[in-house]
Parts: C-alpha cells; structure tokens; sequence
C-alpha cells in the first residue's frame, strides 16, 4: 500500500503529461506549434513510474516521444512549451522544438530525431557516473522500433562489459510508426535480447505506474549493490497515431480498446479514490490545479519573445 | 504531355522501371502499405507484392547494406531512407561498401543500387531532420549523386540512375513532393551528367539545383525586370558533373553565382567555384559568388529556419551587388 | 562414416589452406606481400566444412581473415597469389588485396576490412536469392568481435523478421586482436544473440571439421524446409598473432596448446589413414601435390605483371 | 626542447591533460595494455589505471555515444578510431549528435570530447584503410577539425582540443607516427585557429597540412634551388580556419598552390580556394592550383597507390607550371 503522498504526485504527474500533451495538441492544430509532435498519451505510467525513482544525481536520455520523461523527470513546463512554441525562454532558446528538448540543469540529457541514438549516449552518462564513482544510475528510455536499430545491442552489450550503472527502458507500445512488432522482429519478447547479453532483464506492464515503480527500484539497486546494466522492457501501446498528424488507423480495435481500459492515468485516480480513500473532489481539486498551471504555462509561452536574428547570428559565430 | 508532382513523376518511374525489369524492387520503412511518409511508393504493393515493396525495421544500416549485398547478387534495389540525415547510420555501407566494391573487385563485382533519401530544410523540423548532405556523398568516389528539381527531370532521372551499374544517390528536397509540372508520357530517360540550361540569359550565370533552383529561377525572373539578364543552369547530377554546360555559359556570362541550401563551408558550391575559377579564370569579370547556408545546424523556430538557407531576396541581392559592382 | 572421396578432398582443402598462409607469410616476410594479412591459420576446418555442403549457386561474403573462406570455395590459387602480390592477373587486378579478395564468379562476394560489415551484405544475397525464388542459401562468415558490432544483431534480426535462407557463421576464435571474448561481452556463448532473435542457433566445435560440415548441411535443411536464418557459433582459435606481425604474445599457453592438439589439418590426416585405412605414403603423395600446386602459383604470380598506370587511369575514368 | 617522435608527443599532451585533469580518460580499441595499433598510449594505463584508460569492444558507433554522453555528462573523454575509414560507423554520433547538441540546447549543453582517428595512404593498406576523410568532417557545423604536421603541433593542438568545450576531430597521418621533431618541454598548447608559416618566400603559396605539409616542405626545398621562392602555410586547424594567415600570404605572393591528399572533387581544397578567390580575386595572378588524390579509392598495388595521391614532383611541376606560365 502506497502512501497519500506519493500516489498523490504519482496521479499528478501522469495527469500533468496527459493534459500537457492533450493541450499541446490543440496548439499544435492552431499552428503555434510546428515540425513533428509525438504524443505521449497512453504511456504515461513508464516515465512516471521510473523517474519517481530517480534523484536528482541521475541521468536520463528521451526518445523522439520525450514530453513525458522531461515532465516526470521535473521539467519546468513554462519552459517546456515555450520550446514547443519554437521562444526565446525555451529549454533550448527556441532552436531545439519538441525533438531535441534537454533539461541538463535535472540531469535530462535530452529527446532525440535520430531512434536509438540515446542509448549509447546514456551509456555514456552512466560511464561517467562509474568513473566519478557517482552515487548515481543513468536511465535511457527507448522503444520496440530502436531495438532494432544496431546500437541497441551493440550499447547495451558495451554497458554490460563494463559493469554500468546502466538501466535501459524500452517502450515496447508495439508499433513503429504503423509496422507493428512482428513484422519487424520475429522474437516480440524483446526482454530476451538482454538475457542474451547476460544483463538482468525484466517484462512488465508498462501501463502499471506501481509495477514500472518497483522495477526500476529493483533496477536501480542491482546497479548500485550487484552490477549493472539492467533492461526493463515495459509493455505498452499508443493512445492514437505515431505523431499528431498521424490518425493511427492501422492500430487493432481490440487492442486499442483492451489499453484503454488500462488506461494509466485512470489507473492512478482510481487507487487514489478505491484504496486510499480519496473522495471525487479532492481528485478533482488535483485536476483543477494541473490544467490551471498548463493553461498557465501556455500563457506564458504564447506571450514569451523569440530569439532576434542579431542574437542568433552571435549564438552561431564559432560554428 | 501531363501535368504531375513531382512525388507522382517519382512514383511512375518506380512503376515503370518495376514493370519492365524483374531484378528491381524497393525497400524501405513504411513504403509498402503506407506508401511512404512522402507517398512517392503508393500503389506499388498492389501491383508487385511484398517480396518486392519491402517494409523495414529501423535497421539502416543492415537494410542499406542488404541493398548492397542484392545488388551484387544481380537485383536492382531502390532503398529509401527517410531522412537523409539518416544517412549517417548507413555511411560505412555506403562509402567503404559501395561505393568501392567495382573498384576493389578490379571491376569484377558492381552494385547497381539506387540509394532514395530527401534532405533540405522543410517546416520546423530542427537539426536532425533538415540537413543538406549531399557534400558529403559528392566527395566518395564511386558514387554518382543526383538532385533533380523538376518532376520532369525527378522522372527521367530516377530511371535512369535505377538503370545505372554503379550506386547511385537519389537526393530529393522536400519542399519538392508537391510541385507540379509537365511530364511527356511513357518511358523516357534523362542521361546522368547531362546539366539543363533552365533558363537563358547574358549578365550572370546562377548555378543552382534541388530547391534553389526553384528558388533561382523566381530570382531571376524578378532580376529580368530589373534588366538584368540572368542564365540559370541546373546540374541536376552532381556527380557526374556537366562541366563543359557550365563552363560554357561562364564564358558568356563572364558572372557567376552559386546556390546551394548546404552550409557555406565545403559545400559544392566550393568545389564548381574551384573547377571555373582553374578552368575559366580569364573570362571571370569578378569573383565568383556563392550564396549558401549558414555555418550552422539548422534551427527549429521557423523565423530563424529562413535565415539560415538562402531565400529568394539573397539571390537576388547577391546578383545585383556582383553585377552591379563589377560592371563598367 | 565417411567415403574415402570425400575425406581426401576435405584434407586436401585443409591442407591447401594451411600450406597456402604458411607459404605466403613467407612471402610477406620477403617483402612480396605488403599491407595487412590475417592468417587463417587453425580456423581451416570452418570454411572446409561449411564449404563442403554449398553448392555453385550458393553465396557466401567472407572477413578480413578471408583467405580460407575463398580457397574453401573454389577459388583459383593462381589469381589468389597474384592479388595477394598486387598483379594484374590477380582476382581484383592487383586493387584489392587480401582483406578485398572476391570471386563473384563462384558466388563469393567478397573480404571485407570492415569488421562485420559482411553481415547486411550476405543477408542481401540471401534476400536476392528469395526474391527470384534461386534454390540457394547465403552463408556469411564473421568473427566473435563482429558479433559487437551493431550490425550483428540489426542484420540477423532482419534475416529472421524477412525468413531469409541465411546462414551466420560466426569464427569464435576468442580473440579480437589482443582482446579476449571476456573483456568485450559478459555472455561469451554467442549463440544466446540468435536465439533471443528467435533464429535457430548451434554452438559447435569449429575444429572439428566433420561436426561443422553436418551443421551447416543441417543449417541448410533448416533455411529450404523450415525457415531461415540459422546462427552457427563455430568455436576456435588462431595459431598465432591476429596478422602476419603480431606475435600474439597475449595468447594463453594452456589454450593454445589445446587448439593445437585439436589441429583440423591433422585430425583430417588422422581420420584419412586410422579410420579410412589410407597409408602414410598415399597421403603424403597428397602433401606433395598440394605443396606443388601452391609452388606453382606462387612461381605464376611472381612472374605476373601489374597493371599500367595507363590501365589503371583509364579503369578509374568514371568515378 | 627535445626531440621527439610524433607519436611521442601525442602520448606526452595525453599523459600531461591527464594528470592536470581528472576528467580526461581515453578509450578505445587495444588502447589499453597493448598501447594502441600506433604506439600513441603507450603506458597510459600503468600511470591511469583501466578506469580512464579503456579498451572498448568492436563498438565504434556505441563507444563513442558513450564519449558523447560522458561528455555531455561532465566528462572529457579522449576517443580513439583506429582508422579514419571506420568514422563511417560513426556518423550518427559525430554529425547528428555531438555536433549538434550544444546548438540543440540553445547553448545549455556542450560536448568537450576528442576524437582522435588516423587517414591517409600507408603502405599498401588498400581502399578500406587508406582514406583521408578531412572533408566530410569539415562540412559539419559544430566540429572543430585539427590535423598537425609536425611533433611540437601535434601534441600543442592535442592539448588544446582537449581543454575545448567542444566536439574535436583530431586527425593524424598513418605515416607521420614516426616523424621525429624538436618539442617544447613541458606544458604548452597552441591555439586552435592558427595557421603557421612553415616556410617563408615570396613567389607562391604552397597550402598544406598533415603529410602533404611535409611533402609541400621538400618540395619547396627543390624549388628554391631553382630560384623559385615558395612560401608555406600549414593551416593545422582546418576548423577553424585562419584565414587571415592564409589571404595575407597570397596577396603577398598572388600565386596558390593548394596540396591536399583527399580526392580532389569536393575536397577541403576546393573551399580554400573558394575563399580566396572571393576574398582575393584582385591579387590573384593565376588561377589557384589544386593538387590533389585522384577520384578514386586507394589501390592496394604499391605503384599504383603512388599515383592516386600528391608525389614531390606533383608539387614541384604544378608551382612549376603556375609560375612559370603567368609570370612576366
Ligand atoms: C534512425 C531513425 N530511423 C527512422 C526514423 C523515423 N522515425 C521516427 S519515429 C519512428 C518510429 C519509431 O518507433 P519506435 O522506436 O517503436 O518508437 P515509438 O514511436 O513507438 O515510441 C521512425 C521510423 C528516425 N527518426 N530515426
Ligand atoms: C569496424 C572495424 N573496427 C576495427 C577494425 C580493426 N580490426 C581489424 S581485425 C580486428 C579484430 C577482429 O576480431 P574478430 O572480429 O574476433 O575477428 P578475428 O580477427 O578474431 O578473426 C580489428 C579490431 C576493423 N577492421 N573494422
Ligand atoms: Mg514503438
Ligand atoms: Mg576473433
């Protein structure tokens, strides 16, 4: 049984992601918002469940579909949409968008274009720690479709090697873009690739805040008592289509259905409710407050400036 | 006669060269069902099936390199990459593989692929997704580059380099995929190495390809009222390079300009001003200008995205200020 | 047991590779042969055996240590030498080398002085094959240090994911230059990677030429009636340095001496006069036909021309 | 000052920005207790320990994310690649990610890290091991590019890209390892963006770096003998370049030669010569002389191997030729 507290913040930070993505969206369909959108709605639970065990002497490395882990890694989300909105107090002064946001002052190493990439960069983040001899785990958050890409196994092979304090979460949502996981591998259980590397491995509900929670707790503590690396594959699916203009139609009824009813926003509100006793209003006092500091949020980026071209040319002077 | 874009002109050369060759077919991610995220391989699944309209993992360099190995075995694969900035996971297949394979084999082996992949900046898609790479490919011998700007030229070209022995970059824009022109019907081929006079003119020659030739071509129509009388040539292949084209109309012109979408340092803009100026240094009445992109990774805010590649108002102010200035 | 035909041509191969890298190191040694030279030396009974169970239409891709590989396969040893002495009669006219020798004639497509790069290449022959419905397989042979090399795993994945007739051979000789397979993977039964990939995967004595021989006809089995791909791990190891100048000091005595005790040219000797009844004299007239045969090519590839600066600029016209 | 072996002053800047900064560590391929394929870490690990001297699996493009994300993670990591051939494999992370990462972070992030790799042509190494890739890595916006010529520059620049704040391709020549040369003693860096005048004169510029500056030198040599006065300018830094050193030079002599090693199409030549043509057109004399590889993979035949890049004598006739056909 969990306390009060942290399901408290469990609950708001999934609600924080879906809600900031829900809100985004819309702007992104009023055109304040450009270039690739990938919405992180329905995989909510593996950011939060994993960064709520993390401090803040960690890493982490993010995915083309980052607004999540930026979130519940702690991100500032005047900071954050102002990004998104392509401003000059964006995380990355307008110059990265939603791709590339980097929140390295918490120790997020940043979203990647490139699927697969931040693996052997979090790799190094985790060397880094190892040599410092940091009291600290780097986590890299991947998907199904970077699995297949080389530096999955090459990386996570290098972790292994060298003992890393390493801790690899593969968002299996079962599709890469619209090619579903068996066409692209014949071995859908990608946990097996890890066992073969001789790391710890794990498959579990990814849509199951408590569950990615206690793995990546468990996680964390192989890394830091025996050794690392560990793979965690968290088994998920998309709420809807790859990116924003992406209506997603080749996604199974069934399946879709089947997660939705395992919806893990709803998940958390209702063990706020069932089993911790929370009444409607008071859930609904945490959902008034979410939605105020993203309507907030989006206040702020709206109103904020861009970077002039003179300050642009000088930020490129040594390139 | 018909009008098509420029994705359409691309898709009816795969369609051609797929239906009069057995030994061709494609792969890529998301081309067959999906028809690819620029719908250049609609409809192909449905008429030559799943063993030659390939969907891929995100595997590039294997599938790039599966290409490779085909290719020797006797097929004739076309692979897309999405992006080209992905090309960087497929460099090693690229340029210690196919690029060589002729060459090491003393001619014995060949690797008639065609490699299709898009570059240019397009609408916010930040730094990993915007990039004008053919520079890079430009410099590895053994691979010929192609970056046609029309779909007329899309076309001919695509079947030609589909018909080509060696390994061949197909480099598309992608602000062109939606284009229109004229495209004659049926079968027909555009030689590699051929560069195309798009427009005549006396005062200054533009040299530009992919996008900016569009773009050039609109600058030099404004420049025309202006009384300026503008050549705009296209290479339309890099490699081979239709030197004696461009040559020629320096020589008329005795004015160059350069434009390329590609940052300024090493672009190829760099390499043609080095062959004019060592082959045509007594015609040039002035420097030769090259208008190019920015030293830079190109930036997501769209305002700041414009600045960095050479819009039409650069080419046109280049012009002036090199005709302007130097002409008596 | 085995017929006395087939024994005799599997020794002869054996022999002629070992003969061939004994004598052309001593070329190297004069002076004849520059550049890198890999020596198959101690592997010979992988590319014997698999050799042994292809036919004419089949594909294979080779290594950097390739030479094996190729005489295993058919080739010429006239042309061999020449190229390895960088004449003109050579397989790629002198332009390639040892680490680039092919012989696309007898469906060898090629050395590769990219570590692993060899693997996306075969699985493209084996995809070529598929495509045109070719009654053939494609073996691709590697190295325990490619099996850390991205590609390994990208491209075995894609051969499995398309069902491709492809047949990995990975030379486990446990050694990557001076690194031991310990230092570069904590899970040193690379077989693991193929099954985790869902691919049929064998880990067999590579020394043993009779056991990889009945393998890869089983592999072949496997890619025509089942489905392919097929992952053979053949465990072996060199009998000296990585190349011509490593003395391979790093090399374990212990280990050593027990590859050496498992010697394939001798085993193949062994068999040939205790199991198949031959007498000492048959086999040496064996020896001396071999030995007589390598003479010949070295005498034919000494006295060989090289190509013309003229030839070789008119060669590179077009590129 | 002392004489040293180029590989010597390499493994003296490791030894001493290793010591003076715990943040500095190696790694690579046998880097380790072998001392890597070229001698340059040689007993690093005895002094450092296998913490910050590492020897990495077959991994190119993992090992160095993993410098990239140790970099970016507060580390300075040295990287090592065998052979500049295998920068292939490792494109995603130099040009998508190291490059561009403190650009994509509007400034937050920065990626101190060396990669240092080896080119050119040896000794019969063939297509796979011999190219020079200079130009590729030039392209990119984001990556500094140094390639000393000399023992003393080796190990200053070695030093100075290691204390940079961002991503270095240092460049070494497979033939210069053992070049010996008078090195300060102690600490000293230079700076990175300073060309040097290797040799003083007044008739032509010879441009050159790494082994084609040594061969440049020799032939200046027999140049001078023949009362042509050469001047040499080594850029060391090709990003970035100085490109004051190298117009002052030219509007002095108004004659260029430019030696590079590289293939000639889409080399770093071609730029230099772009800029000085646009920079300097009134006080050229000629056209700019490029001398440079052929279009073409590197034969492993040794004769042949001699012909596809830049001899003595190539040097000598083409400033031969430059002065003697323009000058009065
Ligand atoms: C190396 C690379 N290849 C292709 C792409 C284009 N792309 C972007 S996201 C995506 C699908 C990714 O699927 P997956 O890895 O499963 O992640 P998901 O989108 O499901 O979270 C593709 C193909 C890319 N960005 N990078
Ligand atoms: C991609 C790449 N990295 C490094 C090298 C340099 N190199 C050549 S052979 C070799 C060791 C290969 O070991 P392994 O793969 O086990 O094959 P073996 O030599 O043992 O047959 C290395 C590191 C290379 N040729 N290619
Ligand atoms: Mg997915
Ligand atoms: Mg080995």
């Amino acid at each position: 049984m969990y306390s009060k507290e942290f399901v408290t913040n469990v609950y708001r930070t999934l609600l924080t992601i879906r809600v900031f993505e829900t809100e985004c969206i819309k702007l992104y369909r009023q055109g304040f918002i450009r270039g690739y959108f990938h919405p992180y709605l329905g995989e909510e639970a593996i950011a939060v469940g994993v960064c709520a065990a993390l401090t803040d002497k960690d890493y982490i490395t993010s995915t083309h579909r980052g607004h999540g882990h930026c979130i519940a890694n702690g991100a500032n989300l005047d900071k954050m949409i102002a990004e998104l909105l392509g401003k000059k107090d964006g995380y990355c002064k307008g110059l990265g968008g939603s791709m590339h946001i980097a929140d390295t002052t918490k120790g997020n190493l940043g979203a990647n274009g490139i699927v697969g990439a931040g693996i052997p960069i979090g790799v190094g983040a985790a060397l880094a720690t190892k040599i410092r001899k940091d009291d600290a785990v780097t986590v890299t958050f991947s998907s199904d479709g970077a699995a297949n890409n080389g530096v999955f196994s090459e990386a996570l092979n290098l972790a292994a090697a060298w003992d890393l304090p390493f801790i690899l979460v593969l968002e299996n949502n079962q599709y890469a873009v619209s090619t579903p996981i068996k066409e692209s591998t014949r071995e859908v259980e990608l946990v097996k690739r890890g066992e073969s590397l001789g790391v710890k491995s794990f498959r579990i509900d990814g849509n199951n805040v408590f569950e990615v929670y206690e793995t990546t707790k468990e996680a964390i503590r192989i890394c830091k008592e025996e050794k690392g690396p560990v793979l965690i594959e968290a088994v998920t699916f998309r709420h809807g289509g790859h990116h924003v203009n992406d209506p997603g139609l080749y996604l199974q009824k069934e399946e879709l259905d089947y997660y939705m009813s395992k919806d893990p926003v709803e998940f958390a509100r209702k063990y706020l409710i069932d089993d911790l006793g929370l009444n409607e209003s008071e859930v609904e006092e945490i959902d008034s407050i979410v939605n105020k500091q993203i309507e907030d949020s989006i206040e702020f980026a709206k109103e904020n400036g861009e970077m002039s071209s003179k300050e642009f040319l000088k930020f490129i002077e040594n390139y | 006669m018909k009008e098509l874009m420029y994705r359409e002109a691309l898709n009816h050369a795969l369609l051609e060269e797929m239906r009069s060759d057995d030994t061709v077919f494609i792969m890529g991610e998301g081309i067959a069902e999906r028809g690819g995220s620029f719908k250049v391989t609609v409809d192909l699944l449905k008429e030559f099936g799943s063993q030659r309209v390939i969907d891929t993992p995100i595997s590039e360099a294997s599938f790039t390199g599966a290409g490779v190995g085909a290719a020797i075995a006797g097929m004739k694969p076309v692979v897309e990459i999405l992006f080209s900035d992905f090309t960087m996971l497929i460099m090693d297949q690229l340029v210690n593989q196919a690029a060589k394979f002729n060459f090491m084999t003393g001619g014995a082996g060949k690797v008639p692929m065609v490699l299709r992949t898009q570059g240019g900046v397009g609408n916010g898609l930040a730094a990993q997704h915007s990039q004008s790479l053919e520079a890079i490919f430009y410099h590895i011998p053994g691979l010929k580059l192609v970056m046609p700007s029309t779909p007329k030229d899309a076309k001919g070209l695509l079947k030609a380099a589909i018909r080509d022995d060696n390994p061949v970059i197909f480099l598309e824009h992608k602000l062109l995929y939606m284009n229109k022109g004229l495209v004659p019907d049926g079968d027909y081929i555009i030689e590699l190495g051929k560069a195309d006079v798009k427009k005549e003119g006396s005062d200054v020659t533009i040299i530009a390809w992919s996008n900016m030739l569009i773009r050039s071509l609109a600058a030099a129509e404004k420049l025309e009222e202006q009384g300026i009388s503008v050549e705009v040539v296209d290479p339309r292949t890099l490699v081979p390079l239709d030197k004696e084209t461009i040559l020629e109309s320096v020589r008329k012109t005795e004015h160059v300009v350069i434009v390329q979408e590609a940052i300024r340092r090493g672009g190829i803009g760099s390499d043609i001003a080095s062959i004019i100026q060592e082959e045509a240094f007594d015609y040039l009445n002035a420097p030769i200008k090259i208008v190019a992109g920015l030293n830079t990774p190109v930036p997501f805010n769209l305002n700041l995205e414009k600045i960095v590649v050479p819009q039409e108002e650069d080419i046109i102010s280049a012009v002036q200020n090199l005709v302007g200035v130097y002409q008596e």
